[in-house]
């Protein structure tokens, strides 16, 4: 094996109350990709924050082609040729989307050169296979949108290690296959690559070598071909357990509780029609920017619709906010949890009680806080949330984690329609199981779930039928039995003509 | 309608704003005889002079993410501590002269910024806290003295009258071209210079400059440093224009440049705005203000609350016709 | 956050211990009872209405009104009641003009969308001129006297009402904002307004009430300030804006939003009145006194700052 | 003298010359009457003069203070504080500027006859004026109350006296002692009234600005620039013809007498009384009447002023 470019020894870094890292060592060399796979809260993200300046290390060292460096901040990882695309993806929303992906460019001259700018940003967002305008403002990008502009950000780099922290989570299968063909292409001009994922499949596909991190520990770094599923799931949870949900026969599905006709949001989407029962669970898929989450917005009052009906339970209703929403026991859980789901500088409890604060609610709008805190408690042990109390600030947990506390607090509102839009992201494999079982615990329960989610396993795991989204427009509604991973793609893609035909 | 898409969402707002503007000269042009002349615009223009310099400073700092409530105290230190040096200097360069001040503004305008950015105070708290702190020194270091017009050099006494260029009438001031070629000049570089943009980057999303290997901290003090640089320059064009300066020069700048900012379309949660609009909203504020005191109708006291009033009007007719411009480009597609 | 708030007031008590040991080793008049009365009674009008400027600024909004809509309802009362109208009518209708006022900014913040800053910086011009407006040059006087002796003597032994409203207010506050649900809303708004807007909470109704509230609350402080004195003019209140804002930032509230507690306001308060009047006891007045509360104001924050990057770097080179 | 007297000189705001001139007077008088308690020069900064003032007042009385001399800028809203202060046994003096209502006040020591200005204001207007045409007033702000009383003064006597019957009195304005304010304003006056030939600014920042902007706009052949102004500040536009005619008095001699006054009341050697005379060293000797502007109020007359022109100017400002 060539000599390491990049080399961590006994890293240990902690917060006020965790040990996010304790004594972790391991190295990438040259032309690799390397996985690094672990529980939500294991220490992915903060060990490759380490690397690129953002955090600084307590303890340990870092070695860039053999010799012994301190990377006090961002700028220092970029001199050195190491770029992130980070977690969660932070653009400029008052820039554009080509100003987004070159801002830091150290190497494209004094003056703006604004032609160039946008031809560069068009080409590379081309090599992507995304379709997005170079002059589109960043704020009104999807959050698949602005993790394309962080992949095309650091792809614009001239580097030497690029490391992806779970880059695809909010893609759709169409855009993983880009992404990973793009990182073999770097990894055929020598480039490391580093790569974390919760989707095992992926580390299979393009991995060679993977480091396993559990509770902050280096568990083990080992050549794929030596490492089975299951193995790597035992080393990642510390136990054997079952990844996959086991798929329960549908339930029974009740009365109609939600029923959409021709609903319109003028110049976004047209035409979405369909019913919904209780007990069901209808996954909404499409690419990146398909509009789902649109249709999302609108059921929920966020973006009202301009045409079309949307009836509850048979009663036909006007939903215009949030509140109207929630008055017709919808719930939406969002898929941008950092600016949509959670404040991040307030705890977990108070975040979970947030949209049922009304039950919470004594004389004179008094809050009984033991009722809050112990239902957010039991959240907490429900759903496994990392933390050591539900006092904890929400930004202070792994990304996993955080997207727990936010179903707990759409769980809490005990709704009737739950809308999720990527249920899973970000969520480890275990976890990812729990949160199906619950989903289909809610649905037995007789709540109706529509799930939009870009990860076809999920949604094959999840939906009792499926509706495709292609440009604003609904493709088609299917029953799962007639669904395959090949028929739905070719829907969202555009080839439904070679759909029907087959 | 077609042409409307054309434009950023930036530009329609610049678009709007002018709009209010000749809106607001049209209405003033039936209320005061002779109004439209070559005369106002002067008058308009060298009031404008002082404060434009200050509210571009004003709107970099703003566009950070960040706010400078000691530009006021910034004027008077500046008028002041080199009305005193160049009374003994007198045989002193005027270019040299105009440097020394913004140097010394930029000086004060690092203090800020450093504090801020390295020491990580908020820029609120820093600035109200330096908007005393400034003026506390000026107090103790002037002990009640004046600056007056007789201790200044004869060319910086008679420049606010001087002009660069003379036309039927209407002539453009030296004081005029000065803070025009400092916005041309922060125009340019804002829409030209490739370091800039990280202005605009570091206010639209802090933490994601941080992620995207840009130095907050230097961008930051830079602001501030520009913002203290053209309190320096308005400092200078105050000592020429007033040539009496006491310990009062330049209180409550602030408020007018944070005010000519956020009428001129600059965010005040930071990232975007333009120089365009600054000017626009710098002279919309100064125009309102100039034609009240022209204004036979109303009386001396109403002037205020009428001001009030126009600048909310003007604000909300910028930003409704801003709005309705959007909805008729979003129509579109 | 919450270690780092706790330890904030920490920091304020330890402020205001060593200021009040100093002031009474000091000054010999100072722990008089009629100086402790003096130092509220001097500035209370401004530290009633930053009860409700801690609200606007915990919510992520900022009214730079305040002490225009004070000057506005004393030169109000003054009018009214040298019209002849009874005193009480009259503070009853100066209370419902700065309901209006604060009505009037929050229409043009929630349904016009337009920043708060921008919106109550207008209105301090505007506000401001109507109550030039309203006297002119003129100073009025002659108020009854139950009025300016409510505004002058003590109602329950040496404590006048005014105090008694300030600590009303102040308790009150502090129970709805760290108790209530609303309280709780204005956190959520102040941190991230888009994730109150996704949970359901009505922004424009929590806003609209936090201003009209802020509103009265400044024309109640403006008829306090009118008894106090037993006299107005135009210039009533100018420029308490930035005094009452300070009093706020320096309690730990986070000027975007989202963080600080009425504790914090409090301790900042009594060390700023404490401070002031200290100082004015050894003579140190005018500018040297307001730079000693800038001073403290960029200290307070810069030093558990330093200390903290301090002993990052430290632990950073172990 | 036997016994210390505690003595506090409280101007508008400091920091400026006409105020640390009196300062001057005051410490020289102190130090004539070998006074061995102690004098303060103490006072708020311009943006809180109001409420500083007060404040001050205040505290000096909690000192036990024996007197404050104060030259008020807070109006009548100050008169609470300056009775509390009398009752409890600091006596309170003003200079400069009275307390209108003369609540609270001992006695005013006058810089002049407050009718005369009007005189010497309306005088200097015809003779500029050359005899006849528009003259407009640019004060301070419409809360100054000795601006107020002078333009009410130069009013009075423009109606009253004949010789004045082609004089104008076209407008009065208000330059808020800011010099861009009062700059614009003259300016403002100019193209409103066409045929304007003087303003006249009873304040020295106004009068400045206005000089220099007609200076910078050319415009000193056509409109006339007087009022009150320092002769240092003034001499340049003196000698170049802008405002030929200004008028002055001493602030020294102001302060100076003020404390003779206070000193003595301090003292016990007189009451305050109308027809008690006031030995005040170097300036003679001085009796206190009843203020005639001022009904039930007492003052002692400096006077007289110094008209300034190009030919004792020069002398003045060094
Ligand atoms: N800023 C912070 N302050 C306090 N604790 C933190 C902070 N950032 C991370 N942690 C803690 O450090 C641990 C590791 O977090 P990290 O984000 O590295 O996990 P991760 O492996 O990336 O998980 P995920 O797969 O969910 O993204 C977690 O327990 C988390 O709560
Ligand atoms: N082409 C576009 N132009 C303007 N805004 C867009 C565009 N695409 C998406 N958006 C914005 O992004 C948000 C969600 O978009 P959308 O419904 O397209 O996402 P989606 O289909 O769920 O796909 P994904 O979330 O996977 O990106 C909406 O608020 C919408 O305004
Ligand atoms: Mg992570
Ligand atoms: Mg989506």
């Amino acid at each position: 094996m060539p000599a390491p470019i990049l080399e961590l020894r006994n890293i240990s870094k902690s917060f006020a109350m965790t040990a996010a890292l304790s004594d972790v060592t391991f190295d990438v060399v040259p032309g690799e990709i390397h996985a690094i796979v672990g529980e939500n809260g294991a220490g992915k993200s903060t060990l490759i924050k380490i690397m690129t300046g953002v955090y600084q290390p307590d303890g340990g060292e870092i070695l860039w082609e053999g010799m012994p460096v301190s990377i006090r901040h961002t700028q220092a990882a970029q001199a050195l040729g190491i770029a992130a695309i980070f977690q969660e993806p932070m653009v400029f929303p008052d820039l554009d989307v080509a100003e987004n992906i070159f801002i830091s460019h150290r190497d494209r001259g004094t003056f703006m050169d604004w032609g160039k700018l946008y031809a560069d940003a068009d080409a590379l967002i081309k090599q992507l296979g995304v379709a997005l305008d170079a002059h589109r403002p960043a704020s009104g990008l999807t959050l698949a949108e602005q993790q394309t502009v962080e992949i095309a950000r650091a792809l614009s780099l001239k580097v030497k290690v690029l490391i992806m922290d779970e880059p695809t989570a909010s893609l759709s299968a169409h855009e993983v296959e880009r992404l990973l063909s793009i990182a073999r292409t770097l990894k055929a001009q020598g480039v490391s690559v580093l790569y974390i994922s919760h989707r095992l499949d992926e580390i299979f596909r393009v991995a060679d070598r993977v480091t396993v991190l559990r509770d902050g520990k280096h568990i083990s770094t080992k050549p794929i071909a030596a490492v089975t599923h299951e193995a790597l799931v035992k080393d990642m949870v510390g136990r054997a357990i079952d990844t996959f949900a086991v798929k329960t026969k549908a339930n029974p599905h009740g009365d109609t509780v939600l029923s959409v006709k021709g609903l319109v949001r003028q110049g976004v989407f047209s035409d979405v029609s369909f019913d919904l029962h209780a007990g069901e669970v209808l996954c909404f898929a499409g690419l990146v920017g398909s509009r789902r989450t649109d249709v999302g917005l609108a059921l929920f009052g966020v973006e009202p619709a301009t045409g079309g009906e949307i009836s509850v339970a048979g009663k036909a209703v006007r939903i215009i906010s949030p509140q109207q929403a929630m008055e017709q026991g919808i719930a939406y859980v969002s898929e941008d949890r950092r600016k949509l789901g959670l404040a991040m500088t307030l705890p977990i409890f108070s975040n979970i009680s947030l949209p049922s604060l009304a039950r919470f609610l004594k004389a004179f709008g008094w809050i009984d806080r033991t009722a809050e805190r112990k239902v957010a408690e039991s959240y907490r042990e429900r759903l496994s949330i990392r933390s050591p109390n539900t006092e904890t600030h929400v930004g202070k947990l792994s990304g996993g984690n955080q997207q727990k506390v936010m179903l707990a607090k759409w769980l809490e509102t005990k709704p009737r329609i739950l809308i999720f839009d990527e249920p899973t992201r970000g969520i480890d494999v275990g976890a990812k199981a729990e949160v199906h079982n619950i989903m289909r615990a809610l649905a037995k329960e007789g709540v109706a779930i529509i799930a939009i989610s870009s990860d076809l396993p999920e949604v094959l795991a999840l939906a009792d039928r499926v509706l495709v989204m292609r440009e604003g427009r609904q493709m088609g509604i299917f029953d799962i039995a007639d669904c395959t991973q090949e028929s739905v793609m070719a829907l969202a893609t555009g080839q439904q003509e070679l759909a029907k035909a087959s | 309608m077609e042409s409307l898409r054309k434009f950023h969402p930036q530009t329609l707002r610049l678009i709007a704003l002018a709009l209010v503007l000749v809106l607001t000269v049209v209405f003033f042009t039936s209320q005061i005889d002779n109004y439209f002349s070559p005369r106002m615009l002067n008058r308009i223009t060298s009031s404008v002079a002082v404060i434009l310099p200050i509210a571009i400073g004003q709107a970099i700092v703003v566009m950070t993410r960040n706010i400078d409530l000691s530009v006021g105290s910034l004027v008077g230190i500046v008028a002041y501590v080199m009305g005193g040096f160049i009374g003994q200097h007198q045989g002193i360069n005027p270019a040299v002269f105009v440097v020394l001040c913004m140097l010394l503004g930029a000086f004060c305008g690092a203090i800020n910024g450093v504090l801020v950015s390295y020491g990580r105070v908020p820029s609120i708290i820093v600035t109200l806290g330096t908007l005393a702190l400034f003026r506390t020194y000026l107090v103790e270091y002037s002990e009640a003295r004046t600056i007056t017009t007789d201790s200044l050099p004869k060319w910086l006494v008679d420049l606010p009258s001087a002009s660069v260029v003379e036309f039927g009438g209407f002539d453009i001031r030296v004081i005029v071209g000065l803070a025009v070629l400092a916005a041309l000049v922060a125009w340019l570089a804002l829409t030209r210079l490739r370091a800039a943009r990280q202005f605009y980057a570091v206010g639209s999303n802090p933490d994601a400059a941080v992620f995207a290997s840009i130095n907050e901290a230097r961008v930051v003090l830079i602001a501030f440093m520009i913002s203290g640089a053209m309190a320096g320059l308005a400092g200078f064009i105050f000592l020429a224009k007033f040539g009496n300066i006491t310990v009062v020069a330049g209180l409550g700048f602030e408020l007018k440049s944070v005010a000519a900012v956020v009428v001129g379309g600059v965010n005040i949660f930071g990232g975007s705005g333009s120089i365009v609009g600054v000017v626009l909203g710098t002279v919309l504020v100064d125009v309102i203000d100039n034609s009240l005191i022209r204004w036979a109708v109303v009386s001396e006291f109403w002037r205020e609350a009428l001001l009030g009033l126009l600048i909310m009007l003007a604000v909300t007719a910028d930003t409704l016709m801003t709005r309705s411009f959007g909805r008729l480009r979003g129509s579109q597609n | 956050m919450l270690v780092r708030l706790k330890s904030w007031e920490g920091l304020l008590v330890v402020i205001l211990a060593v200021t009040i040991i100093a002031n009474a080793a000091l000054a010999p008049q100072f722990l008089t009872v009629q100086n402790q009365i003096n130092l509220f009674q001097l500035s209370i009008e401004k530290i009633i209405v930053a009860t409700a400027m801690t609200f606007i600024i915990i919510n992520g909004e900022i009214d730079l009104s305040v002490a225009s809509v004070m000057g506005l309802s004393a030169c109000a009362f003054g009018v009214l009641v040298s019209a002849g109208v009874p005193g009480a009518v009259a503070i009853v209708l100066c209370l419902l003009l700065g309901l209006a006022a604060g009505g009037i900014n929050a229409f043009f913040i929630t349904v016009m969308k337009i920043p708060s800053l921008v919106v109550t910086l207008a209105m301090l011009i505007a506000f401001r001129g109507f109550a030039r407006v309203l006297l002119e040059d003129r100073g009025l006087g002659n108020f009854p006297e139950w009025f300016s002796s409510l505004g002058r003597n003590g109602l329950i032994g040496p404590i006048p009402l005014s105090l008694i409203i300030f600590l009303m207010l102040l308790i009150g506050g502090a129970l709805v904002l760290h108790r209530t649900g609303f309280g709780r809303k204005v956190f959520f708004i102040g941190t991230n307004a888009e994730v109150a807007r996704y949970s359901g909470v009505n922004i424009a109704r929590v806003k609209t009430i936090l201003f009209a509230a802020s509103g009265i609350i400044s024309a109640l402080a403006g008829l306090l300030y009118a008894a106090r004195l037993a006299s107005v003019r135009g210039d009533a209140a100018f420029g308490f804006e930035l005094d009452i804002i300070t009093m706020v930032l320096l309690g730990g509230v986070s000027i975007f939003g989202g963080r600080g507690s009425m504790l914090g306001v409090l301790l900042s308060i009594l060390i700023v009145l404490n401070l002031r009047n200290g100082m004015a006891l050894s003579n140190i007045t005018g500018h040297i006194q307001t730079a000693v509360i800038g001073t403290l104001l960029i200290l307070s924050v810069l030093g558990p700052n330093l200390i903290q990057m301090w002993s990052e770097r430290r632990k950073a080179v172990h | 003298s036997a016994e210390g007297v505690n003595m506090v000189l409280l101007p508008k705001f400091l920091g400026i010359l006409p105020f640390d001139q009196a300062n001057r007077g005051a410490e020289e008088a102190h130090k004539e009457l070998g006074n061995t308690g102690t004098l303060q020069y103490i006072g708020p900064t311009p943006e809180n003069s109001v409420a500083g003032q007060i404040e001050m007042l205040t505290t000096a009385t909690t000192q036990k203070q024996a007197v404050v001399m104060l030259s008020n800028n807070a109006g009548d809203q100050i008169a609470a504080a300056a009775e509390a202060a009398q009752a409890a046994g600091t006596k309170v003096v003003t200079w400069d500027s009275p307390i209108p209502s003369g609540k609270g006040e001992s006695v005013f020591v006058a810089q002049v006859d407050f009718g005369s200005i009007g005189v010497v204001m309306s005088d200097m207007a015809l003779s500029l004026a050359g005899g006849a045409g528009e003259v407009a007033v640019l004060s301070a702000t419409p809360d100054a109350a000795n601006q107020n009383a002078w333009i009410e003064a130069m009013k009075k006597t423009l109606a009253e006296d004949a010789k004045y019957k082609d004089v104008k009195l076209v407008d009065v304005v208000y330059g808020d002692d800011q010099s861009e304010k009062s700059y614009n304003a003259a300016l403002a006056l100019v193209d409103k009234y066409p045929n304007l030939k003087v303003i006249m600014a009873p304040t020295t920042v106004g009068i400045a600005a206005a000089a220099k902007a007609m200076q910078d706009e050319k415009l000193c052949d056509k409109v006339k620039v007087s009022g009150l102004g320092l002769p240092a500040e003034m001499v340049s536009y003196t000698l170049n013809g802008c405002a030929p005619e200004f008028a002055l008095w001493s602030f020294v001699d102001l302060g100076y007498l003020t404390y003779q006054v206070s000193y003595a009341l301090a003292t016990g050697a007189i009451k305050g009384d109308i027809g008690d005379k006031v030995k005040a060293g170097r300036m003679g000797e001085f009796t206190i009447e009843a203020d005639p502007g001022r009904a039930g109020s007492k003052r002692v007359l400096m006077g007289p002023f110094t008209v300034y022109n190009k030919d004792n100017v020069e002398a003045a400002s060094k």
